[in-house]
Formats: structure tokens, C-alpha cells, sequence
């Protein structure tokens, strides 16, 4: 199925995870948050939340920033 | 003596942490994160802001925290790029999740030519961060109303500028920086055109608690020396501050005795 | 790196001598002279100004001198109390003999109550002194002009003042030292009216060689303290000066990328 | 004889040399300058310096001061 | 020619009125009701500001108004004494009624030591009153942002403060003020602080369409002639920036020739 | 009624000349010769400098005497390009012929760049013309010492610098005119550095005599209506400082009574 | 019957009017306001307003004041 | 004969004035200084001060100048 990770379309296997999805984009775990269809996702929830087709993943990362 | 112990045990509090250096900094406008993380090191600061940003998946930028936390800072996550309460929030929610820490550096600029804060929706969403359990140091203009605002909404310092992010140009509100010292019951932190240590000096001097600097110390010609040179002038204004200053007086007055060498020859 | 090797040949030579601290200091104001040289001490100044007086044979002075030489300080006589050239000759004759150097800080100030220099005065006597051997540090108003013939007469330094003597009023003539500075071709000394750290450190981020403190230091109510903060503004803004500051900007410049988070959602 | 040293008449015995005049004093050589009749005394000769009857001897030292 | 005919079309448009002086004032502070009127008429002043208070039924206050209104001079009730949007609010109504006339100078200041503006109150109020019918002019402080805030919400001008109300420190919020005027699209009145004519000038050298002045009229040694004054200054103010005024530079620019005499003989 | 009689008296004396205007003007930079006259005519100034200069044969300058001199100005003829007293002498007397009158305005710069005066040169000068019967009005630093030995030596006014000529920076030099108005037993000048009506009418607010302006009318977009501008601005400070400016405080001072609205419902 | 102007117990006829009190008071009608119990009475209305007993009448007026 | 005029060869008449030469240039008098080989000569003298073959002349005149 697919989900669309900041605008991109992106291919995940049925009951992927965020943490899955994370591996899979070889993003690091640290520094990031996740929103999912506009809603946030505690890092808790990472390794159960299961993605459905079609979501919409915003993806953010601590950055240099005065 | 009495000095020195005064300086030993002079430390900022702010919420839950203790701080040994007044001199808070950003990440932004470095040439290379090596370069960063040198003059970061010699300015001796222990509160690092940084921003959050969408990843753009095509190309990543390369992780800053790990060396930060590496090497002992408290990371100080801003809002930079929110427009008004409702992006601020997200924001300040999303940097939590990041960084997992609840310390926010809450700035709301809707004008991006001088990027100056709105009061309105900076106390807006302070009140709903505030009662979200945010440790909220608030960029705001340096209205000593608004100060006490954001005191009541339960901020844990706030940060007034003295001129415009980025200009340089000092402190151009000291009329009313003086205010708001005399007033707060919280931190005062001067963020925002402090653009030589002099600048930073003049701060602590007046009795600011802290100074926030980025751009000057990032684009000075050589930045870990300008970092360096920044915590002196911290340190030299606070214990200047502390030792007591004289006060100004509009005649001279003479530091050798004035002795009349003919007549007395 | 580079830049600490560049701090440390750092020196700054005036005549024979070299110097690592760019703060000068005096001996006047202190409540006493304990106090006076825990501060000199706490400054790490190598240069200390000090007037001549007849003795009062009814009352002496204690001696001075004995402890400033043991720690290893340079002595600058001064002319305070000459009001023309006539007597800043005789006086700096008789501080030569004194205290066996040729070293002299030329002051003279008709005036009591602000205590201003005498520009023509001060340039006759300069002219004297110098064939005669001196090591010639004058004290001037903040003149181009004049400081460019002080040079031509064989002045080892220019001290220009940036307020009045003791009014703790800072650089009021800093569009002046800039030209000063920007034209010397010996050392420039910024002298008199510095108040705080923050003013000395403004000097040096200027230009300026090195600076004389008295009075902030004499009369603050921790001298020591007061001392030591001045050292560090001093080291502060002579390593701002050599790392380079970026300028002033009209505009804000954003320390941190602005992206809009609810889009961004 | 007598001289005077900052206008205060001072007796001293005939012969008397500057340094000499100084230890009477209990005057500290360090730190101080000599004028005899408005003309200064370079200290090299002050254990030679023979002082007369009714000379004004003026006497300075090194005080504190900016 | 230009500039004459572009100046007697120089009229100040505010809502529905048009003002041929840009000076307004007030009716504070003055000694007694005779000078404040002969300074008033000296001040040409075309909009004059005063306060509502409850009558004392012991000792009344003598009636201000008719002598005003027989001037032709407009009124412009104030709502000084409010601490936040309710009571002025209350306080605007009661004005309209007593003075019949929808204009107002909102002005809300919790603060009685230094009397600065609220900006939350203030953008409360400005609402309210704004659907209400009120032609508002807010006290402010120099924000732009706020400033751009109670342009959205149906202000007439705004006002902000060049210094504390009768500080007499003039433009401190200069940097703040450029800004203001730069993005406004209402008229820019600068309140408070202005204490000499010179500060008045410079006010509307940098653009501004207003001064609000009263204090350093009321106190003067001599009120009829310093409202005289004010008034020549501010027309000098405008008419300068109306002429176009150069810029600074920072060497000399030489206004004569420079002719070398001797070789010339 | 006072005032006005004090203002219509109100005549400036220097030597055996009594202005009515205390704004005196400059030739140089005007466009052409028309916008000069016509903006010399709008100043109404009483006293107009102009250089002198060897004419070149091929083409030649046209007279700008004539309508001076027709409009009823007197003639301050200068030594501009003078580097030294001796060249400065000789301009002086040559100017005295050419110009047929003995006023003067010494002014001395050797150096190029910032036109600053020379104070050793400018004193031999004045020592020299003095005694040739002229009537000597230095430009001068900002030296209030200086200023003490020029009227000694007999010159009839001082006209301390502002700023370096044609900078428009205004009274950098603050600070120090303060001192030298309250020390002179003769007229005091505000001249360079002069750039827009409200520098001038700070001047004059301070107790300066009068000032000194060309190149911020010349360069102007508008001359004409800029030298109105500082006719207005001069009259607008001079009347202010007889009339009585009050003082600086460092709260406010409430203009209007603070009466709350609620209790009192 | 009696009123609270301003806080002072005032006596004034059965079916005072708002102006007839004003005048009762010599109080000048320019440059006054009216709340009775709180609540402003407009300018238009003095003339019908009949006042009662106990009334909380507030009186205001402009004065000086910048 | 040849006289120079700021450095400009200039012939005159033998026995020429100084006022001659200025009309001969038509240089106006009013504004204008004269140095003839350095020293300066006063207006009144010019109707009668002869020029000499050679002479070096300096005329001045007024100027627009700050």
C-alpha cells in the first residue's frame, strides 16, 4: 500500500509501523516527529501505530535554527 | 573574596535547571556544523535553541542534536517560522515529541522583513502552552506590559529584544529593557540584536539575567574566537553588575589631586 | 586556532616596552591602598598611572610605590595638576627623578571643574619632553588632528578621552576615536569617562590599542570585583576586534528557517 | 644653619648633603624628588650636594592618583 | 513653487476630518485655565485631547469645554485612568455622551509608575469600540505588529510612544518608530515622551504624520511661547520631509572648493 | 506678551553686526545659482560664507557677489583649502580685498579626507589676524579649552563642528558643546554636520547663538523648502530655549488625573 | 424621596428628571455624562428619565487631562 | 610687454595698470583680489600700480563655498 510521506508517495508493507516506516526511510528515530493525517504521534506509540493506505505522514527533524 | 564566593553560587535558575553561564545561544547561520559545534564549545553556553523543519526527503540535513547533547547542553527547541498561536502550538507540541523536552523558545513573527513578534498571539498561545506543562522563555518586543502578561500566564523567563534578529544593532529598547528589569519577578533574557560583547556587557551590566546571541557570533569572521570572546563580556558584565557600578556624573572629577607644581616649586 | 596563536603573540608595544594586558589602571579614588592593590592585582594591568605631590611634611603620604614595583608593575607618572606647558615640564622632570623613568603620562588642564586637556599647551610641552628624552603618553581631547601632531612630535601614544574625566559617561566621542584610530600611526589609548566594561569593551571592538581605567574601578562598591570584570571586557573586545564583527543590518535576518508549520502539516 | 623644606624652616648641621637632609627627614629616598631653589637635583648627586644657609629646598613624592 | 502649492494641500486626513496642523495636544498640567488656553490658540492646534472624570460634588472643576470649542478646536476625549479594555470601554461611552463626539484616544495603562500601554487591553477595546461607531486613535507602544493588529481591527491612526508620558526623553523607540511608519496605511501620531521641539521635528522629519504634545508645553517656563515653538518646529519637521532630506555620510564632504593658497600665490 | 517682547529684541550681536536671524548659510553645493539665491532668500539668513578662489582664465566662475549683496546679506567670506596658518593668512587677506570687508571665517584643514580644523594652526592664525584688525570666526573641534583660547585671542565668535562637515550626522559632539556654551563670554556657532532642521533646532534649544548650515539645504530634494525648514527650525529652537525647557524624568508623569472607571460607576 | 449622586445622598422631588436634577444640582449640562446603577443614560433621554428612589446616579464631566 | 596672469602669458601695453589689466580681461573689480609676484596690492592702488614686463599675477576671485 501507499502513504505519502512529506507530499511523497511512498510504498509500505501491509501493517507497517511508524517506527517500520522510519527504518525504512533510514531516518534516525532521535530529532523527529510524526504526524500523522495532521495528528501528532508520541514517540511512544511508534513501535504499535499502524499505518493505513493512503495516510498523509508529516515528517519533522530538529535543524539548526537561531 | 565575599566576590568570588558571590560568583561561585551566582547561578541562573530557570525552572528546573540551574545555569553556571548566562550566555545562551542558536544553532542557525553557521558556515558547517564543525564550525558550530567549536564555537558553541567556546562560548561555554549550557542552552542551545534550534528550530524544526519538515524533512525534505530528497536530501536530509545532517543531525545536530547528537553532538549537542554529547557535549552536556540543554536543547531550547523554538517555534521560528510560526505566524501566529495556532502554528505555534503545533509547533511547540511537535518540538516536544523531537526533542523530548518540554523547554520551548516560543516566537510568533507574522512579518518576515523584520521579523518582530506579535504580542497578541505570543500570550495566546503562551496561556495554552503554559497549561499544556511547557517551560515557555518567550520572544517578545520589549513592552514591559507585555511582560508581566506573560509572568501571569506563568512563562518561566521572558526574552525581550534589543533590535531587530539578526541586525546587529544593540540595544536600541535599553529605555525599556530597564523597565521590565526592575519589574519581572521571572528571568529577563535580552534576545535579538546583540551584536558585539559590548552589546552583551551593557546587558548583564543592567541586569539582564541572560543574553541570547546567535547571528554575531555565526557570521563573524572567525566565530569560535567571537564565542570566546562573548562569554567574557557575559561574565565581565555580570560581576560588574554584582561589584556595583558608580553611577554617572555630568562634570569631571579628578582622579590625581590637582597640585600646583610652580608655586610650589 | 589560528586565532589563538594570533592571541597569543598578541603584545602590545609602546617604546621599549611590550605588553599582554590592553588595560591600563590608576591609583586614584581607592578608600585605600589595600584595596588599591587587591584591584591593580585583580586587573593584571602592567601600566599604572601616578601623580606627584609635594610632601606635606606634617602628614606623609604612605609609600606607594614599593608594593606596585614588587608586583611587577610599570610605572606611568602623570603631569595631573600642571596647567600649562610650563609646569607639566617641570613636573615631568621631577617624576623622571622620582621615580627613575622616562615614561610619562602629559596631562594638563586649565580647567578644574571638567578637567579638559589644553590642546596647544599639551603639544608645546610634547615637543620639550620629547627631546628630552620621554616616553611620551599625552592626554587629549578627542582630536584628529591634534593626535596626528602629538605623532609628528614624537609622542609614543595618543590617550584620547571619550568623556570627561570620573563622569562615567563612556565613549561620547566615539565618532572621533574611529577617526583617531582609523589615522594613528602609534598606539591608541582611550582614556577617561570609561564607566563599565561594556564601554571598554566598545573601545577595543573599535580599534583601540588599550584603554585607561581608573575611577570605575577606584569607586565601585567591590573594587576588586569591579577590576577583574574590567580585565575580561578588555580581553573580551580585543578578541572581537581581531575575529572580525559582521556589521549592522537595517533589516531582521532570520537566525532560524522560516517554514510554515500548518501547511506543513 | 637652617633651610627651608616645603616652606617649613628646618634646622640642619653645617655641610649637610641632601641624603643626608632625607634621613634627618626620615624622608624615603625611593619615590621622591628634589628641587633646591627651584632647580631639581638629579638624585645621582644627592650624597654629594652640599646644602647652604636659606636654601628652599623643595621636597616630592609619588602619591596615588589617576 | 511646487513645494508652497504642495503645502498648502498638506492637509492630515483622519476619518472624516481634515487638519491643516499636525500638532495635537492636550489640556494637562497647565498652572491655571488662562494659559492653557493662550497656549492652545499659540499651538494652532487643531485637536486637543482631555480626560473624564466623576464630578466631585464638594468643589467642581470649572468648565473647560466651551472656551475649546468656542477656538473651533476639536475634541478628542482620552480614557487615561482605565487599567483594562472594561473599564475602558465604560469609560469611552461616557465620553461620547459627554462630549458628543465619536472620537477617542484609547488608552489603557495598568501600570502607574510609568504609564505605559497595554497591548492586550488595548486591541480588546479597539475592537469593541471599533463595531461600536468610535473614530479610535490607541496609545501605544512602539510594536509594529501590534500596530499592524489595531490597523486591522478599524483604528483611525495609531499613536504610539516615543518615550514614557512626561519623561521628555524623546524618540527612544526611533529604530521602532521608522518601522511603524514604513507599514501603516492609517496615520502614524507619536505620543509621549516628546519633551522639545527638536524632538517634534525629528518626528516628522522621519515621516510621521502627527505629534501628540503636552506635557513639555504645560511645564515650560513660559507655555504660550514653547506651544509657539512646538508649533514652528513641527512645521519644520513636515516641510523637510516633504523637501526630501539627504542622507548621512560618514567622511566629509567638502562644501568649499579646496584651493591651495601658496602655490597659488 | 513677555515672550513676544523678549523674542522681537531678541537680536544676535557679533561685533558691530546684530542679526535678527541666528541661522547663518553657505554658498556651496547649490545646483545652480538660482535654486542658491532663491533658497538663501527662503533661510532668511543674514550672513552668508563663500570661498575665495584663483580664477581660471579659460573659464571663468560667474559673479555670485552681485545678488548677494542686492538681497542684503553680509558676507562671511572663508579660508577653506587653507592647510596651515600661513596659507590661511594670505587667504585672509586677499579675501579681505576682494570682498572688501574684515569678516572672516577661519578655517583650517589639512586633512582631506574628514576636514576636521587644525587647532594649532587655527589658534596662530587667530593670534595674527586678530592684531590685522579682522573679525574672526574659527571652525573649530568641539575643544571647549580651545574655544577659551580663541576668545582670548580676540576672535569674535567660535563655531565649533557638530560633525565633519557635510556628513549630516548631527551633534555628535554634544556633549561638548554643552561645556563650551556654558564657558564663552563670546557667541557660539553651531557649524558641520548640521543635516536637518531638527539638529538645528537642538542646537538652538541648547543655548547655541546660532549654527552654521549649507550642505543639508544645498543637497536637499527640495532646497528651497528645506532652508525654509530650517528658518522655521532655528526661530522653533531658539524660542524654546527662552521660554524654558523642563527637564528629563525618569518615570512618567501622568498628563491626565487616573481616575478608575468601575468603582466609580 | 433620596438619590446617590456621586455617592452623596441627594433629596430630590417625586418624578425627577435626569436634566431637572442637573439643574437641581447647578450642574452644567455640556460636558456631562450620566450612568444610573451603572448604566449610561444617553443625552437624549434626560429630559423623560424619571429617577428613583435610592438610585446610584454617577455624574461625570471632562476636565484637563492630556 | 608679457605678464603672467595665473600663470597664463598675457601681453599689455607698456605702463599698463593693474585696473587696466582687468578690463583688458574684462574681469569684473567688485569680488577680485590681486597678488602681484607674491605680495598682495590693495585696491585703492589699482589705477596707479604699473605692471613690469614679467610680472607674476594672481587674481582672485569669489566663489560659491560652504
Amino acid at each position: 500500500m501507499n502513504v505519502f510521506v512529506n507530499e511523497r508517495k511512498t510504498e509500505i508493507p501491509q501493517g507497517c509501523t511508524i517506527e517500520a516506516l522510519l527504518n525504512l526511510l533510514e531516518s534516525p528515530l532521535k530529532g523527529s516527529a510524526i504526524a500523522v493525517n495532521q495528528s501528532i504521534v508520541s514517540r511512544s506509540q511508534w513501535s504499535e501505530y499502524k499505518l493505513n493506505d493512503g495516510d498523509q505522514i508529516s515528517l519533522f527533524q530538529a535543524i539548526a535554527g537561531g | 573574596m565575599i566576590n568570588n564566593l558571590k560568583n561561585i553560587h551566582d547561578q541562573l535558575i530557570i525552572a528546573d535547571k540551574s545555569f553556571s553561564s548566562r550566555l545562551f545561544t542558536g544553532t542557525g547561520k553557521f558556515n558547517d556544523q564543525q564550525t558550530m559545534l567549536a564555537a558553541l564549545k567556546a562560548s561555554r553556553s549550557e542552552l542551545v535553541t534550534m528550530a524544526l523543519k519538515r524533512v525534505d526527503m530528497q536530501n536530509k540535513d545532517d543531525d545536530i542534536l547528537a553532538p549537542l547533547i554529547k557535549n552536556g547542553m540543554n536543547l531550547l527547541p523554538n517555534t521560528s517560522g510560526a505566524r501566529n498561536a495556532k502554528e505555534a502550538i503545533y509547533a511547540a507540541q511537535l518540538a516536544r515529541e523531537a526533542l523530548q523536552t518540554n523547554w520551548l523558545k516560543l516566537e510568533i513573527h507574522p512579518d518576515p522583513k523584520y521579523l518582530l513578534p506579535d504580542p497578541i498571539e505570543t500570550l495566546k498561545a503562551a496561556e495554552v502552552l503554559a497549561n499544556d506543562g511547557f517551560v515557555i522563555l518567550p520572544y517578545v518586543h520589549a513592552d514591559p506590559v507585555l511582560c508581566k502578561h506573560l509572568e501571569s500566564a506563568g512563562c518561566a523567563a521572558v526574552m525581550p529584544l534589543g533590535a531587530p534578529i539578526g541586525s546587529n544593532k544593540g540595544l536600541k529598547t535599553l529605555d525599556f529593557l530597564e523597565i521590565i528589569i526592575e519589574q519581572a519577578n521571572i528571568p529577563v533574557i535580552v534576545d535579538a540584536g546583540i551584536g558585539s560583547p559590548s552589546h552583551a556587557a551593557l546587558a548583564m551590566e543592567m541586569g539582564a539575567d541572560a543574553v541570547l546571541v546567535n547571528t554575531a557570533m555565526a557570521v563573524a569572521g572567525d566565530p569560535v574566537a567571537m564565542s570566546e570572546a562573548f562569554a567574557k563580556a557575559v561574565q565581565a558584565g555580570r560581576q560588574a553588575y554584582l561589584a556595583g557600578l558608580a553611577g554617572q556624573v555630568n562634570h569631571a572629577v579628578a582622579s590625581s589631586p590637582l597640585t600646583a607644581f610652580l608655586e610650589a616649586g
